[in-house]
């Protein structure tokens, strides 16, 4: 029987230490793993490194950490929807890296699949292609971006089973599906917990192979419990 | 008569074409879904992950998990599906999305955008907008002909940093619409009710060749 | 409302030609597009070159059009499953080139990501590495693989709606979703025929975006049809 | 006694750790599965698509779309899962399989494997093998020590093309395993019933060190 990997949340988050690098997954709040990131309010750490599309939504999310000094640098296609992080890097207390949004979650998907890096023609003749390796492929122009590997990753599930079998929920699905891929240890946070084999295997979205942890979200941040669900 | 948004979104609209696959920016892209013409079906595509977007929930049937990629709640039209981000990005940068709509802040006569960052201003980040206008098949952009200052959008070349080089297929602006063909550069193909071409010419920085058949008040009533 | 697409399978096929590039989908049996490359038996066409994982199984699959003499060139991972492949590249009427498994599943899903090509550990040192751009990042040596890209897809679904939307099932899901990415033109035969919104808009393994045509498989080749499926 | 396939299989199954992912190859690796130690539980990848792989059905039962990498007709055990290629080979390329089990036509002293192609002969192809052996975080040897015609498989250096450079971190045959350390290439760890230390020198061409707990009868009983 595959592994039961559901544990308290103080043991999966204490797998994160300062000075690491996290994927985050979600979607200026869209599927964002809230219930961790509270979590990681509670916890002395600092001189983190977020991989993430963007910052969360208005006053919640990644800048919540960033507001308690515990960040030091920010990687994401999209900032301005946190007015606080702006104000973070303005006060030279944060680093924000713009990165593509497809390149972003191609950099968590290559990292996932043992890649070294892909060749993107996105951002050719932009700032994005400064201080990047460029490769000529028929003539045409590529970046060549290396793969992305993090020390953890924190994601949210609608559902997922007790090996961290998970399905997502509508747009919730987003960069949690790349940011499961990249880390060495990754933790889920699921609203709907289910027993080996309840799950389709067939609708599976992200497979447990790629989860080391399994928490339950807080409540307030879970939609119901739908009936046989299958995704 | 309306304003300048709705001049351009319903511009924007009487371009799209049936069968196509579409992404439309956060702001005034949104609002071209309100004049797909009769007749036409599109399909709506959101980077952040569904494609088949359909019209707003009815108040109070909002779903925190239906959403599109500047957080307003979506339905999804029969057909329709969600994706993660890498799938996302694989439809849009690799042609499979027919057009995308998207302002600007400056577009240049080469086709340049400059629609992300102003320097010196507060970073916000390009999002997916890069992938956007190098991926899909036709990039229109659809803006206010002149900044607030009254200084021309489409400008003989951007002064900020690019979102992508020579890339814009099609600017359409409550005064005009331009298209650019491969070595001819952009070309006035329609100006808009209450504008004549002097006056475009007056407001546009941008060299741009004027079609032998340029409509006259062809939008904007 | 989106497109209906499905149609005629002689319309569907009517875009292969002589002389074009083509990605099959399934592996040595599962999944293949039986009804599909049945059709392709029976048009004049030649000198075509097929990207698949294999080349079908005992006597049924793509091999049936090598023993036709259609096939100029197979790119596989693996032709052991069908022994008149042997025969035919000794009797030099057909080049096979093979390539690991993984980095043909994902030079079509690059293919179909827009990207120029990807970098990949495996085979280095092999003569998987013969005649490849060789490039070292952060002390790696990697193999530049660039992305396919096919004039015609051709594939098998479990369930598909009018768009073009599929679900697989099992393990005949394989290279069906790379393949239904890399092609400018991509017919999938489905099994089972659904109307939009009959399928979970959470249980798509490929979006209509992907697909061109859709034609009903032959009756032959189906599994049945489930109630209220959803993968 | 039983053949060498069971004893080698044996032997792999007793390596097998609480929780691994692993992935048997086609023939004798796949009768590994039936060699999982009590209290053990293994999930078992097959790079066609499907992870979780069960049981062989009952007579009678098996589906055309349930079947392994060498279509073999399999079921799932509660938690498993399906997939298209490009996920699987990202499970196998990126490190999350633990393991992987494959047999061999030669081995080398440096840990070289060949075992796709033998020149002049048929070409098959390397179907997953070359991922395997790269993405696996150990890779197993599991072949019978000697080929048909008495050679040692094991040998100083591979003369077939290579399937992957210096990949091998165990090799287990009916005679003998061998573990491979950074820096000191193979150790012999165990020596199998019926061989002494001189006999695996004997039909062992490649260099190796001798553990200094080798343990003597240590399997195939």
């Amino acid at each position: 029987m595959p592994k039961n990997k559901v544990v308290p949340i103080e043991e999966a988050m204490s797998h994160v230490e300062s000075g690491m690098s996290i994927a985050v997954g979600g979607f200026i709040g869209q599927g964002d793993p809230l219930t961790l990131i509270d979590h990681l309010k509670l916890m002395d750490v600092k001189d983190l490194t977020i991989y993430e599309n963007d910052a969360g939504y208005g006053e919640r999310g990644v800048v919540e950490l960033v507001k308690q000094g515990k960040v030091k640098k920010i990687v994401a296609s999209h900032v301005g929807t946190t007015p606080a992080i702006g104000k973070a890097m303005n006060e030279g207390r944060l680093e924000v890296e713009a990165t593509p949004q497809g390149t972003l979650a191609e950099m968590m998907r290559c990292g996932g699949a043992g890649l070294g890096g892909f060749l993107t023609p996105t951002g050719i003749g932009t700032i994005a292609e400064e201080g990047k390796q460029l490769i000529t492929l028929e003539g045409r122009k590529y970046i060549l971006v290396p793969a992305l590997k993090c020390d953890i990753a924190i994601i949210r599930a609608h559902a997922g089973d007790t090996w961290g079998n998970l399905i997502f929920r509508g747009t919730s699905r987003n960069f949690n599906v790349p940011a499961a891929m990249c880390a060495d240890y990754v933790i889920a946070e699921v609203e709907n917990l289910y027993t080996l084999g309840e799950l389709d295997p067939n609708a599976i979205h992200t497979s447990g192979i790629f989860v080391d942890a399994v928490v339950r979200a807080n409540v307030e941040y879970c939609t119901i419990r739908e009936e046989k669900f299958n995704g | 008569m309306a304003d300048a948004k709705t001049i351009i979104a319903a511009r924007a609209g009487r371009d799209l074409k049936d069968g196509q696959i579409i992404n439309l920016g956060i702001g005034l892209p949104t609002l071209i879904a309100n004049f797909v013409p009769e007749g036409v079906d599109v399909v709506i595509q959101t980077e952040n992950g569904a494609i088949g977007v359909g019209p707003a929930p009815a108040p109070g049937c909002e779903d925190r998990d239906r959403a599109n990629a500047g957080n307003q709640p979506i339905t999804l039209i029969p057909g329709g599906s969600y994706f993660d981000s890498a799938t996302s990005f694989a439809m849009i940068r690799g042609g499979h999305t027919d057009a995308t709509f998207l302002g600007t802040l400056q577009v240049d006569e080469k086709g340049n955008i400059a629609n992300w960052i102003v320097p010196g201003k507060m970073l916000a980040g390009m999002g997916g907008a890069m992938d956007l206008v190098t991926g899909a098949k036709t990039v229109y952009i659809v803006s206010e002909h002149c900044a607030k200052d009254g200084s021309s959008k489409l400008m003989k070349q951007c002064t900020f940093p690019l979102t992508g080089a020579e890339e814009c297929d099609v600017i359409i602006t409550e005064r005009a619409l331009f298209r650019r063909y491969p070595g001819k550069g952009f070309v006035l193909e329609e100006v808009a009710v209450g504008y004549t071409l002097d006056d475009i010419a007056a407001c546009t920085d941008m060299a741009y060749a004027v079609a032998d058949d340029v409509k006259l008040e062809a939008f904007g009533e």
